[in-house]
């Protein structure tokens, strides 16, 4: 039966996240905010926190047992606990301990041996190098058998946790003429020699999280590093990988839902404290326009939401997801964006200064929009998937 | 914005089976006899009577009716409406909502009229031959707001007096009776029963940009009387929220139907030795409609869902309101724009789309859920 | 001195416009829009109307003496002409004999003996065929020389005026083989055997103006009725062709801003009577929402109308203008459309419907995004202008 | 609208050879030394003195001042003021507004001051060492209206006494004297000199989202005496427009900074084989800055040229404020999304233009023209 609300099920841990995030995550805000590159404190408190959290996170938790049965399982839980937690802080939810991307990818490709090999350990996870953005196929970090171990050499920026986490999961090629087929991920711990941390950068937002930037030089790690089957299968070899993706690009979405709706729930409060009333009925040409702009703006939340709730939910019910993965990262990346920018216009000079988060939140949202593929990137997937074309035809 | 309220079901996009079939057989009907018959009716201003006499046939007057009444429904039903709502509009919006004009007076009836008004009237709607019957709130006035309505009522002798306007009322010259909204005087905006008849009541054709084969009217009231039982109860608000949101019904299947036909087109069609679907211009718009389309759906049946549930809803039905009105009409402008200059002649039904989806942003009554 | 202001000079044809647009043209739209297929009675008038504003059109006039002096010439005449006449009636304006896009052509690259023997005549313009859109170099029409006379075979659709016309401007290739240089314009009389109106289209929009759909066959025309050039330099080829449209684009651009200006007058007017204010002091959150919708409406609109000023005024004092031109005919040409949609939007139910000319002008506007080069090719004009791209790179 | 407002002279974009040497060394000082200074002035919250300084001797303090007071005006002078606006804006806009705001002052001093403020203050202002001086308009509460300061001017013997609290005030530490706009009670809004070191003046660091190295700050004033000739003329809806013009102006060359910088960004960056660029996607984004962009500018040059020729000028400022509030914000994010995860990081200078260009929708006073 069609119902679009969250379950009573669920309610706990909902609410669970929006205490967390009310009481440890939003009151240091600003103070992470300023004090970029230093380690929030709050992350001692937090890391019980995330390891709880990750018992639910994406992929986690037990599968249907009857294909027909409706769940509302750990998909749907993770969107609604980063909603809230993003909702609190985005850049303290980006660095919480043990819940990277890079823990992610461990628990989408890794075997029984490695998962437990890695268990506990915070992973990072270093794609993106100089020379390639959204073209993971232009990967040039190298990876070399030798003898039992790969040798790694090449440079990563953009990684996100990359000097507070344990390990780093490294994306490198084993054949740079064999294409997407011939990246695979290898685990490399901190401390291993030649993997050297550049600089950590100084970012628009999310500056509570930080943002190394690696070069790896000769490094030496075990083959059984090596995340995955170590054959190149042309077919199919860049499947793990990407199934990675549709499984966080969920999440993304909801960050970007959480930190929308923090923006939008201190502008309805500074417009009602002004005098001015939300009234949906009445929405109309002759309300003022900021109560107007407030409701177009809490109209593409609510689309952006919704659409972040749809695609873990098809996940849960182990519906294929790509699609509508693809559609919430989209929609949801450029209406945080947009609703922030909005915000902090109707609300005025106020909204602009450092005296509020509203201008915050404008900085971290834009993130949203271009990390674990771009706007652009989701439309191409989107596209794709609705004409029936392949990357080669629809570039 | 609170933590989001909860229910006891699970979040679900499932309909239940009874959903299916009538929205399966609506779909149908849509694709077999609304989608081919509908740019004559556009042309003639109006529906053709066999049309939608068959529509009848589907039962959509009696899904807003319950069983006690001789409808079929048994609980709120506008999760079910919207979907069949939408289900017509794939087909064509215009004849959509010729379809449904009766549908809307039988569940405004059958939800807010009183024993002796349902008696009255309510038997022919549950019945073989559905009357003609229209709902109309929209003025013909600048900024109207179905809130603040320019027509009034006054109290009389035996009942109340009715003067003012009505536009955009559905098959207004061949209604037997009119749901009409006006200001109560002494209270707020109310709904009144009037029959067609009635003296003071002219009906003039007042065709629009689109919808046309709905043969949109006005209806002008002067000293009109009406009894005491013409006044429906108490729900004014939730009149206007439940057609609001059949109005997104109809947005939701059209912009389907505009991105079902675009998706063929631009795949065919060749430009600079390629489809023009290789060209990100034009795969990204479609990519657009397909995000925005999912997102009207997904947030109309959110407000339908909770109108179902008995929670509030208000906050929903606007936000599912402007979703639909405003990326709505940029999917019908975008339709037209993907077929370029084919796009702009009749042709092709995405001229239509164009003129109709824009009825979204303007319309209230006419349709209810 | 930089200075955006119509001048002194110009406000006489500029009134003189106007007074038609409002005593001829406006009174019959409604009429004129629901009787399509139907000459409209007004072109009687029309006539020697046009014939004055022919005078000014673009390419037309004297050309400046020295390049230094400013001049405001026949092409900001023709767009701020256009404009108002646009604000009477689009269709009406595109039906002007002898105003035709063919006339245009005509203008721009026939010799002295083809100008002096086309004079007078009313020229359409026959390039779409109903498998090229925007891809003129598609063309499958041929011209075919035989003796003394070019044979013609092929279907053109979207002619404009093209049942009204005396003759209509057809492109041809001379031979398909060697793309856009091959392509010629031929001049063919009304009544050529051979030539044959297949059918006129029903339309959106601009119904006044006939829209006719023909077929070529064997149609034979003196070899003195191809227009410029008949050898086929790969060079410049197709220069003369794309030279008629950097001077037509801001003619179209001043279309839209005509038909937009229509809509926000009628809105103003509807909105004052219904008690707003437009305050632009004051435009604000506080304001009503129907006020800063407009505003920001003729924000939009201001753009557009200044857009398509620069590009007229940089063609009359000879600078190259093709990118501005694009500009403005991308930026009036989606803005019209938007200002007018929104326009019935604000008003309501009453603006959608027939009683009122907004929502014809809804539908007049969407032409003015299409034809004479849609949206995607303005916007593929300009960024190759400013990428440095050709058109095989960026495609 | 009626028919376009006609003037004698014809339309024109052409600068005149004065305006063309002036915007021209201005842009010089912005591409040589503000470009290089902003990340360092943005991170430390404030302008370096000595580029300030640097800056005076383009004499930005005379642009708004007659001949006759010791400036260079020979008439109105805010197309010139807006092409140097603009000008400066092109290296950074937080330090062009910093090097502006004492000639917001001494334009606001010779336009509206009486004999006496002028003869008081303006000397400095066209002397050798300028002071460093702010107009303070905004307000630091939601939905501040400069037509309704909440600061408040009572009449007072001698003068007047002001209690409010003004934000976004440009360098407010270093600054000397303040005109600021209050509500003057039994009057409407107005303008009035108040000396930084005025009793009851207080004065806070309010760094916000971006123009960082123009040193934002609070005013706060509480009973704080003013004499008679603090009150500016009759003038304030003409500063509150011209105002606004001037964040025109700024946004205007922000954006070209954008356009500048991404062009050869996107045509250097390799992705799948090809430059970005080569993707409609990105082109397109390129075409529609440049498009918005130019149309920011016409329409900004010609609200200030109406302003210089005494025409009625509310509408058109109007208008090319809501443009360059709202497409320029579209520039600034679209800029950094062009560069993606790069476009994030300092080492590009996008980001910051992402953060500055959101001031123009919210900013009123600091600049004028």
């Amino acid at each position: 039966m069609i119902n679009l609300e969250v379950p009573e099920t669920l309610a706990t841990v909902v609410s669970q996240a929006h205490r967390a995030a009310a009481e440890i995550l939003r009151p240091g805000s600003r103070r992470n905010d300023r004090a970029e590159h230093t380690r929030p404190p709050e992350l001692d408190v937090l890391g019980p926190l995330a390891d709880h959290l990750s018992a639910f996170g994406p992929g986690g938790g037990p599968k249907p047992a009857n294909k027909a049965e409706n769940r509302n399982g750990s998909n749907l839980t993770s969107v609604l606990g980063i909603m809230e937690m993003c909702w609190g802080d985005a850049g303290l939810l980006l660095s919480l301990p043990r819940l990277g991307l890079g823990n992610a990818a461990i628990a989408s490709v890794a075997n029984e041996e490695q998962a437990k090999r890695f268990a506990g350990k915070w992973a990072a996870m270093a794609i993106t190098e100089p020379d390639c953005g959204s073209d993971s196929a232009a990967i040039r970090t190298t990876a070399a058998l030798d003898g039992d171990e790969y040798v790694l050499d090449g440079e990563k920026i953009f990684v996100t946790s990359g000097e507070r986490a344990d390990v780093v999961v490294v994306w490198a090629t084993l054949d740079k003429s064999k294409g997407r087929a011939a990246i695979k991920s290898f685990v490399v711990e901190k401390g291993t020699p030649g993997f050297e941390l550049v600089r950590l950068e100084h970012k628009l937002g999310i500056r509570a999280s930080d943002t190394a930037h690696f070069r790896l030089e000769n490094v030496r790690v075990p083959r059984e590093n090596l995340l995955g089957d170590p054959e190149i299968d042309v077919r199919r070899g860049f499947a793990g990988v990407m199934q990675t993706f549709d499984n966080t690009r969920p999440l993304v979405a909801a960050m970007a839902v959480g930190v929308a709706r923090a923006a939008l729930d201190e502008t309805r409060r500074l417009l009602t404290d002004a005098g001015l009333t939300i009234d949906y009925d009445r929405a109309g040409p002759r309300q003022p326009a900021a109560v107007a702009a407030f409701i177009a703006l809490e109209a593409d939340y609510e689309a952006s939401y919704l659409l972040t709730l749809e695609a873990a939910w098809m996940a849960d019910n182990a519906r294929p997801n790509s699609l509508p993965a693809s559609m919430a990262k989209a929609k949801a990346g450029r209406c945080a964006t947009d609703i922030t920018l909005r915000c902090i216009e109707l609300v005025g000079s106020l909204g602009y200064s450092e005296d509020s988060l509203l201008e915050k939140w404008a900085r971290d949202a834009k993130i949203m929009d271009i990390f674990e593929g771009t706007q652009q990137v989701q439309q191409l997937i989107v596209a794709r998937r609705l004409l029936g074309k392949s990357s080669t035809e629809l570039k | 914005m609170a933590v989001g309220t909860s229910t006891p079901g699970l979040f679900d996009l499932t309909p239940t089976e009874d959903q299916r079939l009538i929205r399966d057989t609506a779909a149908e009907f849509a694709a077999e006899q609304l989608r081919d018959r509908a740019a004559e009716a556009d042309t003639r201003h109006g529906a053709p009577d066999d049309l939608v006499a068959k529509s009848a046939e589907l039962g959509l007057t009696l899904l807003g009716v319950p069983e006690e009444l001789g409808g079929v429904a048994t609980a709120r039903a506008a999760v079910t409406s919207i979907l069949v709502t939408e289900a017509l509009a794939t087909g064509d919006m215009g004849l959509a909502v010729a379809c449904l004009a009766s549908a809307a007076v039988s569940t405004a009836l059958a939800r807010w009229g009183s024993g002796d008004a349902q008696a009255t009237y309510l038997p022919r709607f549950v019945g073989a031959d559905v009357p003609v019957a229209a709902l109309a709130i929209a003025e013909p006035h600048a900024l109207a707001d179905p809130f603040e309505p320019h027509t009034v009522a006054r109290r009389a002798p035996g009942g109340f007096v009715l003067d003012g306007a009505k536009s955009m009322v559905v098959r207004a010259a061949q209604a037997e009776l009119f749901v009409i909204s006006a200001h109560l005087e002494g209270g707020g905006p109310a709904l009144f029963m009037v029959e067609a008849d009635t003296s003071g009541l002219t009906v003039t054709a007042d065709p629009a940009m689109g919808v046309r084969a709905a043969g949109l009217g006005r209806v002008d009231l002067t000293d009109v009387h009406v009894p005491e039982t013409a006044l429906l109860g108490e729900a004014y608000a939730e009149c206007v929220r439940l057609s609001r949101l059949a109005w997104c019904g109809l947005a939701v299947g059209t912009a389907q139907a505009v991105l079902d036909y675009v998706i063929p087109y631009v795949n065919d069609r060749v430009a600079f030795g390629e489809p023009v679907s290789h060209r990100q211009g034009v795969a990204f718009t479609v990519a657009d409609i397909a995000i925005e389309l999912e997102a009207m759906r997904l947030a109309t049946y959110r407000a339908a869902a909770r109108a179902d549930a008995g929670l509030p809803f208000a906050r929903e039905a606007a936000l599912a309101h402007r979703l639909c009105a405003e990326k709505g009409m940029r999917i019908g402008s975008d339709g037209v724009q993907l077929l370029g200059g084919h796009g702009y002649v009749r042709e092709h039904p995405v001229e239509r789309w164009y003129r109709d989806l824009r009825a979204v942003g303007v319309a209230t009554g006419g349709v209810l859920v």
